[in-house]
């Protein structure tokens, strides 16, 4: 097996794990976490794709590694956004949790009037 | 199995060991700081893939910045208490491990199953690298290539700001962003910041520079010199600037704003949007990465820094 | 660098039009932060007009050429490069995109202004400088040939929707904020990772290339079933909705309009280009089945909740989860019985006269709603008794909004209707006919209760807070009859007879069944029903349709649940993953044999020639060639707009 | 000269790993916080400056080997005072 | 000699992941943070190593870049918490 399989499936592996995480965690804090974990194994495959793509002198196939640096930079971004939110949240509600926020919903079926 | 191989190996199961550690931990920190050990160890995957200009990034920022925010949050979310108890029931969880896994495979079995050979492009970013005259393929790639991309990464990165701003309480509007730091001014924390800032001040320009032709660039240069901003606010020595402040707000558009204008200029000479003539192009991609390392570092900086929480006057 | 294909993809005459229409907002993003205060509005407003006649003269380059604008960004041609390209169906969107943000920003001005005596407030220096992001965003995602560049531009779509819906700061509207973002986020990582996979199966990105290399393997089929959904997931299509009705309903009135009205067609409109543009091959006809059939369960279970919903703005969001559902009603029409694949034809046209038509429809709703909030103190249906006789102008525009959206003649939604009832005909695929039907029902009901409530007579006086600006109630009212006219906006292109005569029999009786059926509806599933309601019909069909009701709202309960909704999304992909990978001809024994195999009786040469619109040569199919056409018309309808 | 290159750098790089071992086995063994960061700093970091020596011979250039330097150093400087923050929360947490 | 270089990488690296097993473990976060600072050093050993053995220029910068924001974090830790309180300056021993 070649490094850039075992790589390749270990960005897989990543991606698997991310979304688990992603999925059960109630709190978001650990949510962003796990998306990031998540970015990190769709990153990975990027660079396997970078790898395999090595031709002309280089070490890997340039585009991919460029396009890895942008998602990179966007994938924090969103990573400052959520913590900001959170924290807001929190400081707000005093609860930091994603909760049922179902509109207000009366409890009685109303009939007309 | 050469020895080689066998550090792949045995990073690869290290960096799974951590990844899984950073899931399935019980607190909160003890995630996070998992999680800041599995972006530095990310840095050493990325040199073995080839890709040491990705490394760079990954260092700065999922072994730097990212833990700093994250870790940050854990200690202020502290108070928040668990949310042990509402994880959802066990057949939704074994549902969500099934799936998990299924779509896991599925990318592991079309990854394992691409062409070979790979197609690429290394071959003609070679060829057309004369007409920058940088020597870093990844540099031309987002500077000349897909300039596109890169700017629009840099409106995302001021929108991202914005949008941390907005969410500001309104009295505060135009105040300055996040804690007042106190430290001990004879403090390790002081002394480590007076020392170890012009240092990595030093090496963020370094690596800005030795973009051009070697792993490096603005992102990674500006997010080094967003650390140092951040080493000395946190140990008190200065302040977080008031959002309102005129010369931050040019100063945080700069990178935008240059990389606009020069694009619009080769609309106007008659050539394309966002191209460079032959004789200029490489001073002129250095001016833009120039604006765009400052602005970088600066939203970066303030990103981390977070929501107006004092009034300018404090 | 040699032209990988000569002849395709030269740079045409307008193309720096493609350029103008991003740098425009973008620019006036970057003057707002500079200049910040009171002149981050004006700027705004300054740069709308602007867009609107970059959107107009790119539409108007199309028709004149007849073929695709392209732009090779700084002379680059893809795979190396970056490519923009508008074909009718960009044109249709800028326009549209152009109009509602026009409208949107006339509505605001009264909501977000900066008070006098204040240098800047935080409000409306983040509206309007999110407002310009957004528009950058989606004239990105209508004209970006790159699916990376696309990535790009729905992130920054996201982070500018995202901090509108929090804008007033309150918990909910926080916590809606974050859930949204994160669920989106989730989302861009699907479509991230199908990216990386088909940058590793052909090298390159561009959305033309793509379309003649693809072929049929693990990764492409992978790729498209992880994209297709994680754009599903931005879009909000039950059941990955989560995160829409609180979103939509919490925000600001303008912010939701865009939000409701054009946010969500962004990622709607690249799975557009990805079924019919990148891979129509490959899809195959379950797959499209399937998302009909989303799209099928979207109209039936919003239209179910919106009519149960007690508050104005929630009722709104919930219609617009069902008419999204309308939306992918047009992918299992596209389906070419013959060859399987989806090509691009009258299903198609009626799906984006439906996206406009909702975009138009939707904002002047949200809008109106957000006069009537404003100006009442609260949006309560049982409290807008009285309504229609001090808020004249909101209440009509809120209603001829929603009767647009029924599908009455001569709107928009009529000749979509007419289109997917057609192919549905000639398909024989009755049963989407049944759906469309029955949504017709419902929408009407939503209305009608709306009305009802609204012409009954107050409880106690209506006490107007503000009477809210004119200007902006007229800026409402124009995008209410830009969707409600929008069908003579399509006589040009299409046939006459897609446009029904509202007056004839047929249709008048038809209109008369609708009100019967809708009103049935709305006594049926109505929370609260105008004073005076009463009688054995009603007590009949609360007695049926209540548990039905009842039902839903605790399935959307239990759908909204961050766990089941990601579980969905999970599942959906496995399930598109499944259904592609079956209805793949079984792979062949090499890459090179695979590239061999074309898709169709003509192969994707022909097809790319007269059905993707993306290229230059010359149109063979009428339709096709005609489409750009309506642009003029729609951009005239838009006239309305004071 | 080579070969004393060569002998140095298995040398030095020899016995910085045994630095490296030794602190992970102080890790696994030593009872409380303090001593156990006590024994990760004092000896990762003497490893680390082993490697670095046993590496100089072997930089490309005096440029090269001067940033392996810098880096020892930095390592050296922000090691020292982290770990002193480290053990100070450390006892705050105890406390 | 760039076999015993991979090779000496791989032992430090496995050194540096044997402590990370316990230094996660606990119990307090403290005792956690300085799994950033095993990494900080041991880590940069490893791709010192390694750098030298592939011949990869770029390791360096790696390092550098490792070194200065590796101990980032643990500052960031030791700050948390008490960030308004302008009487207990943070790093002052309670």
């Amino acid at each position: 097996m070649s490094p850039v399989t075992v790589f390749g499936l270990w960005g897989a592996a990543a991606v698997g794990l991310g979304l688990y995480g992603m999925i059960v965690h109630p709190h978001p804090l650990r949510k962003i976490l796990a998306f990031n974990v998540l970015g990190s194994g769709v990153f990975l495959l990027f660079g396997v794709v970078a790898r395999r793509g090595a031709a002309a002198g280089f070490g890997g196939d340039p585009v991919p590694q460029a396009l890895v640096i942008t998602g990179l930079v966007v994938a924090f971004a969103a990573t400052a956004l959520a913590v900001v939110l959170l924290l807001r949240l929190f400081q707000e509600a005093g609860s930091a949790t994603l909760g049922d926020d179902a509109p207000a919903r009366p409890n009685t079926e109303t009939t007309p009037v | 199995m050469t020895p080689l191989q066998a550090l792949d190996a045995g990073v690869v199961a290290l960096v799974l060991a951590v990844a899984v550690w950073t899931i399935a931990a019980r607190e909160a920190v003890a995630a996070v700081v998992g999680f800041v050990v599995y972006g530095l160890l990310l840095a050493l995957v990325w040199l073995r893939l080839g890709a040491p200009d990705v490394a760079l990034t990954e260092a700065a920022i999922g072994g730097g910045l990212s833990g700093v925010l994250l870790l940050g949050a854990a200690g202020r979310l502290r108070a928040a208490g668990t949310t042990a108890g509402q994880e959802p029931g066990i057949v939704l969880r074994l549902v969500a491990v099934a799936l998990s896994v299924t779509v896991a495979a599925g990318i592991a079995a079309s990854v394992m199953r691409l062409p070979d050979p790979a197609p690429t492009l290394a071959p003609a970013a070679a060829a057309n690298a004369a007409a920058t005259g940088l020597g870093n393929p990844v540099t031309n790639v987002l500077m000349a290539f897909r300039a596109m991309d890169t700017m629009l990464e840099k409106v995302v990165l001021l929108l991202a700001l914005v949008g941390v701003w907005s969410l500001a309480p309104d009295r505060l509007w135009g105040g300055r962003p996040g804690p007042r730091h106190r430290a001990d001014p004879q403090g390790a924390l002081a002394f480590l910041a007076r020392l170890l800032a012009p240092v990595g001040i030093v090496v963020g320009v370094y690596i800005f520079w030795v973009g051009a032709d070697h792993p490096g660039g603005a992102f990674q240069g500006g997010t080094i010199l967003a650390a140092m901003w951040l080493l000395v606010m946190m140990a008190g020595l200065t302040d977080a600037p008031p959002v309102g402040r005129r010369w931050l707000r040019l100063v945080l558009l700069s990178g935008p704003a240059v990389f606009l204008v020069v694009g619009l200029g080769g609309l106007g000479l008659g050539a394309a949007f966002l191209a460079y003539p032959a004789a200029w192009a490489k001073p002129l991609i250095l001016a833009i990465e120039i604006a765009m390392t400052l602005t970088i570092a600066v939203t970066l900086g303030l990103l981390m820094a977070g929501v107006p929480e004092r009034s300018a006057r404090e | 660098m040699p032209d990988p294909t000569p002849g395709l993809d030269a740079v045409t005459a307008g193309g720096f039009l493609l350029v103008l229409s991003l740098v425009v907002p973008v620019a006036g993003v970057l003057v707002a932060v500079a200049a910040g205060g009171r002149r981050v509005e004006r700027i705004a407003l300054l740069t709308m007009p602007l867009g609107l006649g970059i959107a107009v003269a790119v539409a108007a380059a199309l028709l004149r050429t007849g073929a695709p604008l392209v732009y090779r960004l700084g002379g680059w041609a893809p795979p190396l490069g970056v490519a923009l390209r508008a074909d009718a169906l960009s044109a249709v969107m800028m326009v549209t995109a152009a109009v509602v943000i026009g409208a949107v920003g006339v509505f605001a001005r009264a909501e977000f202004r900066t008070p006098a005596g204040v240098d800047e407030t935080r409000a409306p220096f983040a509206f309007w400088i999110l407002l310009l992001a957004i528009w950058g965003a989606l004239n990105t995602v209508f004209l970006s040939g790159d699916l990376f560049t696309l990535y790009v531009a729905l992130e920054l779509l996201t982070f500018a929707a995202v901090p509108l819906v929090s804008l007033d700061g309150r918990p909910e509207t926080l916590r809606a904020a974050l859930r949204y973002l994160l669920f989106a986020l989730l989302g861009s990582v699907l479509y991230l990772t199908g990216a990386a996979l088909l940058y590793g199966a052909y090298g390159t990105l561009d959305i033309v290339l793509l379309s003649q290399r693809i072929r049929v393997d693990p990764a492409t089929l992978a790729a498209a079933a992880l994209m297709t959904v994680g754009l599903l997931a931005k879009t909000a299509l039950v059941p990955l909705h989560l995160w829409l009705p609180p979103a939509h309903a919490g925000a600001p009135a303008p912010a939701s309009a865009v939000l409701s009205a054009l946010v969500v067609k962004g990622s709607f409109f690249i799975v557009v280009r990805l079924w019919f543009d990148v891979m129509p091959g490959l899809p195959g006809p379950a797959a499209a089945q399937l998302l009909g059939a989303l799209g099928a369960v979207a109209i039936l279970f919003g239209s179910v909740l919106a009519l149960r919903q007690e508050r104005l703005k929630l009722m709104v969001a919930y219609s617009t989860l069902a008419q999204l559902g309308y939306l992918f009603l047009m992918f299992p029409l596209a389906v070419d019985p013959a060859s399987g694949h989806v090509v691009r034809g009258d299903a198609l046209t009626a799906g984006m006269v439906q996206a406009v038509s909702h975009a138009t429809a939707k904002a002047a709703m949200f809008l109106a709603a957000g006069a009537i909030y404003a100006a009442l103190g609260h949006d309560r249906l049982a409290g807008l008794g009285g309504a229609a006789r001090a808020l004249p102008v909101p209440v009509l525009a809120f209603v001829l909004g929603g009767i647009a959206l029924t599908g009455v003649p001569p709107s928009g939604a009529s000749v979509a209707k007419k289109l997917l009832l057609d192919a549905a005909a000639t398909t024989g695929q009755w049963w989407w006919a049944a759906v469309l039907q029955a949504g017709g029902f419902f929408t009407t009901g939503y209305v009608l209760l709306v009305l009802a409530h609204a012409l009954s007579p107050a409880r106690e006086p209506v006490a107007v807070r503000a009477a809210g600006s004119r200007v902006g109630h007229a800026a409402a009212l124009g995008l209410s009859l830009c969707s409600l006219l929008l069908g003579f906006g399509t006589l040009g292109p299409l046939p006459r007879s897609a446009l029904s005569n509202p007056f004839a029999p047929g249709e008048l009786w038809s209109t008369a069944l609708l009100v019967a059926g809708g009103a049935l509806l709305a006594i049926g599933l109505g929370r609260r029903l105008p004073l005076g309601w009463s009688g054995a019909i009603v007590d009949g069909a609360r007695r049926v349709a209540t548990p039905v009701g009842a039902a839903c709202e605790r399935a959307d309960g239990v759908l909204r649940q961050w766990p089941v909704a990601c579980v969905s999304l999970l599942a959906l992909v496995v399930a598109f993953g499944g259904l592609m990978c079956a209805a793949a001809p079984s792979p062949a024994p090499s890459p090179s044999a695979m590239r061999a195999r074309t898709y169709g009786k003509n192969g994707f040469d022909s097809m790319r020639s007269d059905e993707l619109g993306l290229t230059a040569s010359a149109p063979s199919s009428p339709r096709a060639a005609s489409v750009p056409s309506w642009m003029p018309a729609s951009s005239a309808g838009s006239g309305a707009r004071p | 000269m080579n070969l004393a290159a060569d002998v140095l750098t298995i040398t030095a790089v020899s016995a910085g790993a045994f630095f490296f071992l030794a602190g992970t086995v102080g890790l696994l063994r030593f009872p409380d916080t303090l001593t156990r960061l006590h024994a990760l700093t004092k000896a990762d970091t003497l490893g680390l400056g082993l490697v670095v020596l046993g590496l100089l011979p072997r930089a490309p250039s005096p440029t090269g080997a001067l940033k392996l330097v810098s880096i020892w150093l930095l390592v050296l400087l922000a090691g020292a005072t982290v770990s002193q923050l480290i053990a100070r929360a450390a006892r705050r947490e105890a406390a | 000699m760039d076999e015993f270089l991979m090779a000496a990488s791989g032992f430090v690296l496995a050194t540096v992941g044997l402590g990370l097993v316990r230094i996660l473990r606990g119990p307090g976060d403290a005792e956690r943070m300085m799994a950033a600072q095993l990494l900080g050093t041991g880590g940069i050993a490893a791709l010192l190593l390694a750098g030298a053995a592939t011949g990869a220029s770029a390791t360096a910068d790696v390092a550098l870049t490792v070194a200065l924001l590796a101990t980032f974090s643990a500052i960031a830790f030791v700050k948390k918490g008490t960030p308004r309180s302008p009487d207990a300056p943070e790093e002052r021993a309670g």
